[in-house]
Protein backbone atom coordinates (compact mmCIF):
# COMPACT_ATOMS: atom_id res chain seq x y z
CA UNK A 1 0.00 0.00 0.00
CA UNK A 2 1.54 3.69 -0.98
CA UNK A 3 0.55 6.77 0.99
CA UNK A 4 1.11 10.06 -0.63
CA UNK A 5 0.30 13.55 1.10
CA UNK A 6 0.98 16.83 1.00
CA UNK A 7 3.26 18.17 4.41
CA UNK A 8 0.65 19.04 7.16
CA UNK A 9 1.27 17.54 10.48
CA UNK A 10 -1.95 16.54 11.46
CA UNK A 11 -1.42 13.71 8.83
CA UNK A 12 1.21 12.32 11.18
CA UNK A 13 -2.05 10.62 12.82
CA UNK A 14 -3.71 9.07 9.88
CA UNK A 15 -0.17 7.78 8.49
CA UNK A 16 0.28 6.34 11.51
CA UNK A 17 -3.37 5.09 11.94
CA UNK A 18 -2.81 3.07 8.37
CA UNK A 19 0.58 1.59 9.54
CA UNK A 20 -0.66 0.05 12.55
CA UNK A 21 -3.76 -1.06 10.93
CA UNK A 22 -1.81 -2.58 8.02
CA UNK A 23 0.65 -4.19 10.89
CA UNK A 24 -2.38 -5.74 12.53
CA UNK A 25 -4.04 -7.22 9.43
CA UNK A 26 -0.62 -8.69 8.93
CA UNK A 27 -0.54 -10.32 11.84
CA UNK A 28 1.58 -8.56 13.82
CA UNK A 29 -0.06 -8.63 17.87
CA UNK A 30 -1.29 -5.62 18.97
CA UNK A 31 1.66 -4.42 20.92
CA UNK A 32 4.24 -5.13 18.32
CA UNK A 33 1.28 -3.06 15.42
CA UNK A 34 1.76 -0.21 17.75
CA UNK A 35 5.56 -0.37 17.86
CA UNK A 36 5.14 -0.13 14.05
CA UNK A 37 2.66 2.43 14.09
CA UNK A 38 4.88 4.63 16.39
CA UNK A 39 7.96 3.84 14.05
CA UNK A 40 6.51 5.27 11.38
CA UNK A 41 4.63 8.43 12.75
CA UNK A 42 7.99 9.38 13.72
CA UNK A 43 10.14 8.88 10.07
CA UNK A 44 6.69 11.07 9.08
CA UNK A 45 7.37 13.62 11.65
CA UNK A 46 10.73 14.06 10.49
CA UNK A 47 9.67 13.73 6.71
CA UNK A 48 7.25 16.47 6.98
CA UNK A 49 9.64 18.46 9.76
CA UNK A 50 13.30 18.08 8.52
CA UNK A 51 12.90 16.99 4.86
CA UNK A 52 9.90 19.16 3.61
CA UNK A 53 10.56 21.99 5.76
CA UNK A 54 6.69 22.03 6.53
CA UNK A 55 6.15 23.08 2.86
CA UNK A 56 2.31 21.80 2.43
CA UNK A 57 3.32 21.36 -1.30
CA UNK A 58 6.29 18.91 -0.70
CA UNK A 59 5.08 15.71 -0.55
CA UNK A 60 6.03 12.17 1.64
CA UNK A 61 5.38 9.15 0.48
CA UNK A 62 4.68 5.84 2.64
CA UNK A 63 4.91 2.84 1.15
CA UNK A 64 4.28 -0.14 2.88
CA UNK A 65 4.71 -3.98 2.03
CA UNK A 66 3.65 -6.98 3.97
CA UNK A 67 5.74 -9.94 3.50
CA UNK A 68 5.06 -13.29 5.01
CA UNK A 69 7.44 -12.49 8.08
CA UNK A 70 7.99 -9.22 7.96
CA UNK A 71 6.45 -5.78 7.59
CA UNK A 72 8.89 -2.92 5.71
CA UNK A 73 7.66 0.48 5.50
CA UNK A 74 9.56 3.03 3.05
CA UNK A 75 9.29 6.88 4.48
CA UNK A 76 9.91 9.61 1.13
CA UNK A 77 10.13 12.88 1.00
CA UNK A 78 11.48 15.76 -1.19
CA UNK A 79 14.34 17.34 1.18
CA UNK A 80 18.07 17.48 0.81
CA UNK A 81 18.64 14.15 3.30
CA UNK A 82 21.02 14.39 6.25
CA UNK A 83 23.64 12.31 7.50
CA UNK A 84 22.28 9.94 10.48
CA UNK A 85 25.17 9.11 11.87
CA UNK A 86 26.08 12.81 12.41
CA UNK A 87 22.95 13.71 14.74
CA UNK A 88 23.83 13.61 18.66
CA UNK A 89 22.77 10.63 21.24
CA UNK A 90 19.83 11.84 23.47
CA UNK A 91 20.43 9.89 25.77
CA UNK A 92 23.71 11.25 26.64
CA UNK A 93 24.06 13.25 29.87
CA UNK A 94 24.43 16.34 27.80
CA UNK A 95 21.35 16.14 26.12
CA UNK A 96 18.87 14.27 27.83
CA UNK A 97 17.46 17.63 28.61
CA UNK A 98 16.90 18.97 24.93
CA UNK A 99 13.21 19.14 23.90
CA UNK A 100 14.22 17.07 20.87
CA UNK A 101 16.32 14.50 19.00
CA UNK A 102 14.62 11.38 20.33
CA UNK A 103 12.48 10.54 17.02
CA UNK A 104 15.72 8.53 15.40
CA UNK A 105 16.09 6.80 18.86
CA UNK A 106 12.42 5.55 19.02
CA UNK A 107 12.28 4.39 15.33
CA UNK A 108 15.41 2.58 16.11
CA UNK A 109 14.02 0.95 19.28
CA UNK A 110 10.43 0.11 17.75
CA UNK A 111 11.45 -1.62 14.43
CA UNK A 112 14.52 -4.04 13.55
CA UNK A 113 16.47 -2.34 10.87
CA UNK A 114 16.61 1.42 9.58
CA UNK A 115 18.23 2.47 6.29
CA UNK A 116 18.75 5.60 5.17
CA UNK A 117 18.93 6.33 1.55
CA UNK A 118 19.53 9.67 0.29
CA UNK A 119 19.38 9.88 -4.06
CA UNK A 120 20.27 13.37 -5.46
CA UNK A 121 16.62 14.63 -6.89
CA UNK A 122 15.02 11.90 -5.39
CA UNK A 123 15.20 13.02 -1.94
CA UNK A 124 15.41 11.25 1.31
CA UNK A 125 14.14 7.42 1.94
CA UNK A 126 14.01 5.78 5.39
CA UNK A 127 13.38 1.86 5.12
CA UNK A 128 12.14 0.72 8.23
CA UNK A 129 11.76 -3.28 8.52
CA UNK A 130 9.83 -5.22 11.27
CA UNK A 131 10.08 -8.65 11.70
CA UNK A 132 7.50 -11.11 12.65
CA UNK A 133 7.50 -13.87 15.06
CA UNK A 134 5.93 -16.50 13.86
CA UNK A 135 3.22 -17.74 16.66
CA UNK A 136 2.56 -21.00 17.12
CA UNK A 137 3.82 -21.97 13.84
CA UNK A 138 7.16 -23.86 15.02
CA UNK A 139 7.00 -25.78 12.34
CA UNK A 140 8.02 -23.09 9.71
CA UNK A 141 11.10 -22.51 11.51
CA UNK A 142 12.43 -25.76 12.15
CA UNK A 143 15.18 -24.81 9.09
CA UNK A 144 16.52 -21.84 11.26
CA UNK A 145 18.15 -23.85 14.11
CA UNK A 146 18.05 -21.96 17.42
CA UNK A 147 20.49 -22.48 20.13
CA UNK B 1 -6.17 13.78 25.03
CA UNK B 2 -7.91 14.78 27.30
CA UNK B 3 -7.48 16.28 31.40
CA UNK B 4 -8.32 16.90 34.70
CA UNK B 5 -6.79 19.05 37.07
CA UNK B 6 -7.16 18.30 40.83
CA UNK B 7 -5.63 20.23 43.84
CA UNK B 8 -4.26 17.62 46.73
CA UNK B 9 -2.91 19.89 49.56
CA UNK B 10 -0.29 21.49 47.81
CA UNK B 11 -0.17 19.83 44.65
CA UNK B 12 -2.02 20.33 41.22
CA UNK B 13 -2.36 16.71 40.07
CA UNK B 14 -2.92 16.63 36.30
CA UNK B 15 -4.72 13.53 35.10
CA UNK B 16 -4.19 12.83 31.47
CA UNK B 17 -6.02 10.31 29.04
CA UNK B 18 -5.23 9.19 25.67
CA UNK B 19 -1.71 10.01 24.43
CA UNK B 20 0.86 12.70 24.06
CA UNK B 21 1.64 13.39 20.67
CA UNK B 22 2.39 16.23 18.21
CA UNK B 23 0.29 18.93 17.47
CA UNK B 24 -2.88 17.93 19.78
CA UNK B 25 -1.96 16.30 23.20
CA UNK B 26 1.85 17.89 23.68
CA UNK B 27 -0.01 21.75 22.95
CA UNK B 28 -2.62 20.35 25.06
CA UNK B 29 0.11 19.70 28.29
CA UNK B 30 2.21 22.67 27.68
CA UNK B 31 -1.09 24.51 28.12
CA UNK B 32 -2.25 22.88 31.31
CA UNK B 33 1.25 23.29 32.59
CA UNK B 34 2.05 27.01 31.71
CA UNK B 35 -1.60 27.83 33.21
CA UNK B 36 -0.78 25.73 37.09
CA UNK B 37 2.79 27.65 36.45
CA UNK B 38 1.38 31.05 35.78
CA UNK B 39 -0.94 30.78 38.05
CA UNK B 40 1.32 30.30 41.46
CA UNK B 41 1.08 26.43 41.55
CA UNK B 42 4.31 25.32 41.73
CA UNK B 43 4.72 21.60 42.49
CA UNK B 44 3.06 19.45 39.63
CA UNK B 45 2.04 15.97 39.17
CA UNK B 46 1.61 14.80 36.03
CA UNK B 47 -0.97 11.51 36.16
CA UNK B 48 0.14 9.27 33.34
CA UNK B 49 -1.96 6.09 34.43
CA UNK B 50 -4.45 6.49 31.37
CA UNK B 51 -1.49 7.54 28.79
CA UNK B 52 -1.43 5.00 26.16
CA UNK B 53 1.78 6.66 24.26
CA UNK B 54 3.95 9.13 23.52
CA UNK B 55 5.60 10.26 20.36
CA UNK B 56 9.22 12.42 20.16
CA UNK B 57 7.39 15.46 20.04
CA UNK B 58 4.92 14.43 23.16
CA UNK B 59 8.11 13.03 25.24
CA UNK B 60 9.90 16.75 24.44
CA UNK B 61 7.27 18.64 25.60
CA UNK B 62 7.71 16.61 29.37
CA UNK B 63 10.95 17.73 29.25
CA UNK B 64 10.11 21.33 28.47
CA UNK B 65 7.87 21.21 31.19
CA UNK B 66 10.25 19.45 33.80
CA UNK B 67 12.40 22.67 32.93
CA UNK B 68 9.99 25.53 32.48
CA UNK B 69 8.97 24.93 36.34
CA UNK B 70 12.53 24.13 37.25
CA UNK B 71 13.04 27.64 36.01
CA UNK B 72 9.95 29.26 38.25
CA UNK B 73 11.35 27.19 41.35
CA UNK B 74 8.96 24.80 40.65
CA UNK B 75 8.85 20.65 40.18
CA UNK B 76 6.92 18.07 37.56
CA UNK B 77 6.51 14.54 38.99
CA UNK B 78 5.26 11.65 37.16
CA UNK B 79 2.53 9.23 38.28
CA UNK B 80 2.01 5.41 37.18
CA UNK B 81 3.80 5.67 33.87
CA UNK B 82 2.18 2.66 31.87
CA UNK B 83 3.70 0.27 29.78
CA UNK B 84 4.41 2.05 26.79
CA UNK B 85 4.98 5.05 28.50
CA UNK B 86 6.92 3.64 30.82
CA UNK B 87 9.57 1.69 28.08
CA UNK B 88 9.50 5.35 26.77
CA UNK B 89 11.19 6.89 29.75
CA UNK B 90 13.50 3.85 30.36
CA UNK B 91 14.49 3.79 26.58
CA UNK B 92 15.22 7.46 26.49
CA UNK B 93 16.52 7.90 30.05
CA UNK B 94 14.03 10.19 31.62
CA UNK B 95 13.64 7.67 34.04
CA UNK B 96 16.82 9.00 35.74
CA UNK B 97 15.58 12.66 35.13
CA UNK B 98 11.97 12.50 36.93
CA UNK B 99 11.19 11.21 40.09
CA UNK B 100 8.25 9.15 39.24
CA UNK B 101 5.94 7.22 41.49
CA UNK B 102 3.32 4.51 41.70
CA UNK B 103 1.18 5.64 44.71
CA UNK B 104 -0.16 9.06 44.64
CA UNK B 105 0.17 9.35 48.43
CA UNK B 106 3.82 9.04 48.61
CA UNK B 107 3.94 11.72 45.29
CA UNK B 108 2.27 14.40 46.81
CA UNK B 109 4.21 13.71 50.08
CA UNK B 110 7.40 13.95 48.56
CA UNK B 111 7.07 17.95 46.98
CA UNK C 1 -4.19 12.21 0.86
CA UNK C 2 -3.63 9.32 -1.37
CA UNK C 3 -4.00 5.42 -1.09
CA UNK C 4 -3.03 3.24 -3.67
CA UNK C 5 -3.23 -0.77 -2.95
CA UNK C 6 -3.66 -3.83 -4.72
CA UNK C 7 -7.10 -5.45 -4.49
CA UNK C 8 -6.60 -7.43 -1.17
CA UNK C 9 -9.58 -7.52 0.81
CA UNK C 10 -7.39 -7.20 3.93
CA UNK C 11 -6.33 -4.00 2.74
CA UNK C 12 -9.98 -2.76 3.07
CA UNK C 13 -9.77 -2.19 6.96
CA UNK C 14 -6.66 -0.11 6.18
CA UNK C 15 -8.21 2.02 3.70
CA UNK C 16 -10.81 2.29 7.12
CA UNK C 17 -8.48 2.99 9.44
CA UNK C 18 -7.05 5.73 7.17
CA UNK C 19 -10.17 7.47 6.20
CA UNK C 20 -12.05 7.43 10.14
CA UNK C 21 -8.66 8.78 11.32
CA UNK C 22 -8.57 11.80 8.60
CA UNK C 23 -12.31 12.52 8.99
CA UNK C 24 -11.35 12.58 13.00
CA UNK C 25 -8.14 14.79 12.22
CA UNK C 26 -10.43 17.45 10.13
CA UNK C 27 -12.72 17.81 12.97
CA UNK C 28 -15.89 15.14 12.21
CA UNK C 29 -17.07 14.12 15.99
CA UNK C 30 -16.62 10.28 16.60
CA UNK C 31 -19.66 8.99 15.11
CA UNK C 32 -19.63 10.94 11.94
CA UNK C 33 -16.09 10.21 11.78
CA UNK C 34 -16.88 6.04 11.81
CA UNK C 35 -19.92 6.74 9.17
CA UNK C 36 -17.03 7.78 6.99
CA UNK C 37 -14.40 5.29 7.48
CA UNK C 38 -17.75 2.90 7.07
CA UNK C 39 -18.79 4.60 3.73
CA UNK C 40 -15.36 4.47 2.42
CA UNK C 41 -14.80 1.08 3.63
CA UNK C 42 -18.09 -0.18 1.75
CA UNK C 43 -16.85 1.76 -1.76
CA UNK C 44 -13.21 -0.17 -1.29
CA UNK C 45 -15.09 -3.52 -0.94
CA UNK C 46 -16.99 -3.06 -4.15
CA UNK C 47 -14.07 -1.70 -6.01
CA UNK C 48 -11.82 -4.43 -5.17
CA UNK C 49 -14.75 -7.50 -5.70
CA UNK C 50 -16.85 -5.72 -8.20
CA UNK C 51 -14.18 -3.31 -10.47
CA UNK C 52 -11.42 -5.00 -9.99
CA UNK C 53 -13.03 -8.85 -9.49
CA UNK C 54 -10.59 -9.45 -6.51
CA UNK C 55 -7.18 -9.36 -8.95
CA UNK C 56 -4.09 -8.32 -7.16
CA UNK C 57 -2.35 -6.69 -9.44
CA UNK C 58 -5.65 -4.30 -10.25
CA UNK C 59 -5.10 -1.16 -8.19
CA UNK C 60 -7.79 0.40 -5.81
CA UNK C 61 -6.94 4.25 -5.50
CA UNK C 62 -8.65 6.55 -2.21
CA UNK C 63 -8.10 10.00 -2.76
CA UNK C 64 -8.99 11.88 0.73
CA UNK C 65 -9.76 15.72 0.69
CA UNK C 66 -10.60 17.60 3.72
CA UNK C 67 -12.01 20.81 3.13
CA UNK C 68 -13.48 23.48 5.89
CA UNK C 69 -17.01 22.09 5.61
CA UNK C 70 -16.63 18.81 4.08
CA UNK C 71 -14.57 15.35 3.76
CA UNK C 72 -14.69 14.32 -0.26
CA UNK C 73 -13.45 10.36 -0.81
CA UNK C 74 -12.88 9.27 -4.37
CA UNK C 75 -12.26 5.58 -4.75
CA UNK C 76 -11.26 4.36 -7.87
CA UNK C 77 -11.48 0.98 -9.37
CA UNK C 78 -9.85 -0.27 -12.47
CA UNK C 79 -13.24 -2.27 -13.62
CA UNK C 80 -15.98 -1.70 -16.42
CA UNK C 81 -18.38 0.39 -14.23
CA UNK C 82 -21.53 0.19 -13.76
CA UNK C 83 -25.02 1.49 -13.97
CA UNK C 84 -25.61 2.43 -10.21
CA UNK C 85 -29.69 3.12 -10.89
CA UNK C 86 -29.88 -0.39 -12.26
CA UNK C 87 -29.11 -1.68 -8.79
CA UNK C 88 -31.93 -3.67 -6.85
CA UNK C 89 -33.23 -1.98 -3.38
CA UNK C 90 -31.92 -4.26 -0.87
CA UNK C 91 -34.68 -3.32 1.34
CA UNK C 92 -37.64 -4.11 -0.78
CA UNK C 93 -39.80 -7.04 0.29
CA UNK C 94 -37.86 -9.55 -2.07
CA UNK C 95 -34.59 -8.44 -1.27
CA UNK C 96 -34.19 -8.41 2.46
CA UNK C 97 -33.49 -11.92 2.70
CA UNK C 98 -30.87 -11.80 -0.09
CA UNK C 99 -27.54 -12.15 1.73
CA UNK C 100 -25.55 -9.30 -0.71
CA UNK C 101 -26.70 -6.25 -2.34
CA UNK C 102 -26.57 -3.81 0.84
CA UNK C 103 -23.17 -1.85 0.43
CA UNK C 104 -24.75 1.25 -1.48
CA UNK C 105 -27.43 1.07 0.70
CA UNK C 106 -24.82 1.97 3.75
CA UNK C 107 -22.47 4.57 1.50
CA UNK C 108 -25.87 6.46 0.32
CA UNK C 109 -26.71 6.51 4.12
CA UNK C 110 -23.42 7.65 5.97
CA UNK C 111 -22.51 10.40 3.91
CA UNK C 112 -24.52 12.82 1.93
CA UNK C 113 -23.96 12.72 -1.83
CA UNK C 114 -22.16 9.98 -3.78
CA UNK C 115 -21.78 10.82 -7.34
CA UNK C 116 -20.49 8.06 -9.76
CA UNK C 117 -18.27 8.79 -12.47
CA UNK C 118 -17.20 6.24 -15.15
CA UNK C 119 -14.45 6.74 -18.02
CA UNK C 120 -13.47 4.53 -20.66
CA UNK C 121 -9.93 2.88 -19.82
CA UNK C 122 -10.03 4.62 -17.09
CA UNK C 123 -12.21 3.06 -14.43
CA UNK C 124 -15.19 3.45 -11.79
CA UNK C 125 -14.94 6.31 -9.86
CA UNK C 126 -17.15 6.91 -6.55
CA UNK C 127 -17.28 10.47 -4.84
CA UNK C 128 -18.36 10.44 -2.04
CA UNK C 129 -18.66 13.96 0.16
CA UNK C 130 -19.71 13.82 3.99
CA UNK C 131 -20.53 17.30 5.13
CA UNK C 132 -19.40 19.21 8.31
CA UNK C 133 -21.83 20.54 10.73
CA UNK C 134 -19.49 23.44 12.49
CA UNK C 135 -19.64 22.47 16.22
CA UNK C 136 -19.88 26.05 18.28
CA UNK C 137 -18.95 28.31 15.62
CA UNK C 138 -22.68 29.44 14.91
CA UNK C 139 -20.96 33.19 13.49
CA UNK C 140 -19.60 31.29 10.43
CA UNK C 141 -22.65 29.95 9.80
CA UNK C 142 -24.78 33.44 10.14
CA UNK C 143 -25.03 33.48 6.50
CA UNK C 144 -26.92 30.69 5.79
CA UNK C 145 -30.40 31.51 7.19
CA UNK C 146 -31.97 28.93 9.42
CA UNK C 147 -35.37 28.53 9.28
CA UNK D 1 -14.02 -10.38 16.10
CA UNK D 2 -14.64 -12.70 20.11
CA UNK D 3 -17.20 -14.93 20.94
CA UNK D 4 -18.03 -16.90 23.27
CA UNK D 5 -21.00 -19.17 23.32
CA UNK D 6 -22.77 -20.13 26.60
CA UNK D 7 -26.02 -22.28 27.09
CA UNK D 8 -29.28 -20.83 28.74
CA UNK D 9 -31.73 -24.07 28.98
CA UNK D 10 -32.21 -24.89 25.42
CA UNK D 11 -31.14 -21.60 24.00
CA UNK D 12 -27.24 -21.45 22.76
CA UNK D 13 -26.24 -17.55 23.38
CA UNK D 14 -23.02 -16.35 21.79
CA UNK D 15 -21.87 -13.64 22.90
CA UNK D 16 -20.10 -11.52 20.06
CA UNK D 17 -17.57 -8.53 20.99
CA UNK D 18 -15.46 -6.04 18.13
CA UNK D 19 -17.45 -5.94 14.69
CA UNK D 20 -18.84 -7.92 12.39
CA UNK D 21 -16.79 -7.25 9.18
CA UNK D 22 -15.82 -8.47 5.78
CA UNK D 23 -12.91 -11.28 5.82
CA UNK D 24 -12.78 -11.57 9.67
CA UNK D 25 -15.76 -11.20 11.78
CA UNK D 26 -18.21 -12.51 9.18
CA UNK D 27 -15.51 -15.37 8.86
CA UNK D 28 -16.33 -16.15 12.95
CA UNK D 29 -19.76 -15.14 12.66
CA UNK D 30 -20.22 -18.15 9.58
CA UNK D 31 -18.60 -20.79 11.46
CA UNK D 32 -19.58 -20.20 15.21
CA UNK D 33 -23.55 -20.26 13.96
CA UNK D 34 -22.41 -23.63 11.67
CA UNK D 35 -20.86 -25.63 14.40
CA UNK D 36 -23.73 -24.81 16.73
CA UNK D 37 -26.22 -26.18 13.29
CA UNK D 38 -24.28 -29.01 12.80
CA UNK D 39 -24.47 -29.89 16.48
CA UNK D 40 -28.04 -30.06 16.32
CA UNK D 41 -28.74 -27.01 18.40
CA UNK D 42 -31.31 -24.78 16.54
CA UNK D 43 -31.94 -22.40 18.79
CA UNK D 44 -29.32 -19.34 18.28
CA UNK D 45 -29.24 -16.01 20.20
CA UNK D 46 -26.54 -13.71 18.71
CA UNK D 47 -26.25 -10.96 21.70
CA UNK D 48 -24.63 -8.11 20.08
CA UNK D 49 -24.28 -5.50 22.95
CA UNK D 50 -20.70 -5.32 22.28
CA UNK D 51 -20.69 -5.29 18.56
CA UNK D 52 -19.34 -1.76 17.63
CA UNK D 53 -20.56 -2.36 13.87
CA UNK D 54 -21.18 -4.22 11.09
CA UNK D 55 -20.05 -3.73 6.90
CA UNK D 56 -22.37 -5.04 4.39
CA UNK D 57 -20.49 -8.31 4.36
CA UNK D 58 -21.06 -8.81 8.28
CA UNK D 59 -25.06 -7.62 7.57
CA UNK D 60 -25.19 -10.53 4.64
CA UNK D 61 -23.80 -13.12 7.07
CA UNK D 62 -26.70 -12.24 9.38
CA UNK D 63 -28.95 -12.86 6.76
CA UNK D 64 -26.94 -16.23 6.00
CA UNK D 65 -26.89 -17.86 8.96
CA UNK D 66 -30.93 -16.70 9.57
CA UNK D 67 -31.85 -18.87 6.38
CA UNK D 68 -29.40 -21.37 7.20
CA UNK D 69 -30.93 -21.48 10.70
CA UNK D 70 -35.02 -21.92 8.94
CA UNK D 71 -33.27 -24.61 6.52
CA UNK D 72 -32.51 -26.62 9.77
CA UNK D 73 -35.71 -25.27 11.67
CA UNK D 74 -34.02 -23.70 13.43
CA UNK D 75 -34.10 -19.66 14.28
CA UNK D 76 -31.84 -17.42 14.92
CA UNK D 77 -32.88 -14.34 17.43
CA UNK D 78 -31.04 -10.94 18.14
CA UNK D 79 -29.96 -9.52 21.68
CA UNK D 80 -29.38 -5.77 22.38
CA UNK D 81 -28.25 -4.77 19.05
CA UNK D 82 -26.08 -1.22 19.93
CA UNK D 83 -25.94 2.09 18.61
CA UNK D 84 -24.36 1.58 14.98
CA UNK D 85 -25.82 -1.67 14.66
CA UNK D 86 -29.51 -0.92 15.95
CA UNK D 87 -29.04 1.70 13.22
CA UNK D 88 -28.09 -0.75 10.49
CA UNK D 89 -30.89 -3.14 10.94
CA UNK D 90 -33.21 -0.39 10.67
CA UNK D 91 -31.76 0.71 8.16
CA UNK D 92 -31.74 -2.43 6.25
CA UNK D 93 -35.40 -3.29 7.44
CA UNK D 94 -33.78 -6.53 8.89
CA UNK D 95 -35.06 -4.70 12.31
CA UNK D 96 -38.83 -6.49 10.83
CA UNK D 97 -37.08 -9.55 9.79
CA UNK D 98 -35.72 -10.77 13.00
CA UNK D 99 -37.16 -11.16 16.26
CA UNK D 100 -34.76 -8.78 18.50
CA UNK D 101 -35.10 -8.56 22.22
CA UNK D 102 -33.04 -6.37 24.69
CA UNK D 103 -33.55 -8.80 27.66
CA UNK D 104 -31.84 -12.06 27.26
CA UNK D 105 -34.45 -13.20 29.82
CA UNK D 106 -37.32 -13.16 27.86
CA UNK D 107 -34.90 -13.62 24.87
CA UNK D 108 -34.30 -17.25 25.84
CA UNK D 109 -38.28 -17.64 26.87
CA UNK D 110 -39.38 -16.95 23.54
CA UNK D 111 -37.61 -19.60 21.84
N1 LIG E 1 13.99 13.17 6.78
C1 LIG E 1 14.96 13.98 7.24
N2 LIG E 1 15.49 14.93 6.46
C2 LIG E 1 16.47 15.74 6.92
N3 LIG E 1 16.98 15.68 8.16
C3 LIG E 1 16.49 14.75 9.00
C4 LIG E 1 15.47 13.85 8.60
N4 LIG E 1 15.20 13.02 9.63
C5 LIG E 1 16.02 13.41 10.64
N5 LIG E 1 16.81 14.45 10.27
C6 LIG E 1 17.85 15.12 11.07
O1 LIG E 1 18.20 14.29 12.16
C7 LIG E 1 18.00 14.98 13.39
C8 LIG E 1 17.55 14.02 14.46
O2 LIG E 1 16.25 13.55 14.18
P1 LIG E 1 15.34 12.96 15.30
O3 LIG E 1 16.14 11.98 16.10
O4 LIG E 1 14.12 12.44 14.68
O5 LIG E 1 15.01 14.15 16.29
P2 LIG E 1 14.22 15.53 16.03
O6 LIG E 1 13.39 15.34 14.81
O7 LIG E 1 13.44 15.74 17.27
O8 LIG E 1 15.29 16.58 15.85
C9 LIG E 1 17.01 16.06 13.08
O9 LIG E 1 17.11 17.16 13.95
C10 LIG E 1 17.39 16.43 11.65
O10 LIG E 1 18.47 17.32 11.63
N1 LIG F 1 -17.08 -0.40 -8.32
C1 LIG F 1 -17.99 -1.18 -8.92
N2 LIG F 1 -17.73 -1.73 -10.14
C2 LIG F 1 -18.63 -2.51 -10.75
N3 LIG F 1 -19.82 -2.82 -10.23
C3 LIG F 1 -20.16 -2.33 -9.04
C4 LIG F 1 -19.27 -1.49 -8.31
N4 LIG F 1 -19.88 -1.13 -7.15
C5 LIG F 1 -21.06 -1.73 -7.16
N5 LIG F 1 -21.27 -2.44 -8.29
C6 LIG F 1 -22.48 -3.21 -8.67
O1 LIG F 1 -23.56 -2.78 -7.88
C7 LIG F 1 -24.13 -3.86 -7.17
C8 LIG F 1 -24.63 -3.41 -5.83
O2 LIG F 1 -23.54 -3.06 -5.02
P1 LIG F 1 -23.70 -3.02 -3.45
O3 LIG F 1 -24.94 -2.29 -3.11
O4 LIG F 1 -22.45 -2.50 -2.89
O5 LIG F 1 -23.93 -4.54 -3.00
P2 LIG F 1 -22.97 -5.83 -3.13
O6 LIG F 1 -21.59 -5.32 -3.31
O7 LIG F 1 -23.17 -6.55 -1.86
O8 LIG F 1 -23.50 -6.58 -4.31
C9 LIG F 1 -23.04 -4.90 -7.12
O9 LIG F 1 -23.54 -6.20 -6.99
C10 LIG F 1 -22.33 -4.69 -8.42
O10 LIG F 1 -23.01 -5.36 -9.45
Amino acid sequence: MKLVFGSDVRLVDVAHAASEKLAGVAGFDEDDALNVGIAVREAVINAIAHGNKMDPKRRVEVVLKARPRSLEARVRDQGTGFDPSATKDPTAAANVLNTSGRGLLLIRAFVDTVDFKFREGRGMEVVLVKKRTPRGTLKDDSSSARP
Amino acid sequence: MKTTVRTVGQVSVIDLSGKITIGEGDIVLRDKVQELLDGGHKKVLLNLESVSYMDSAGIGELVACFKRAREKGGTVKLLRPSGKVEDLLQLTKLWEVFEIFSEEAQAVASF
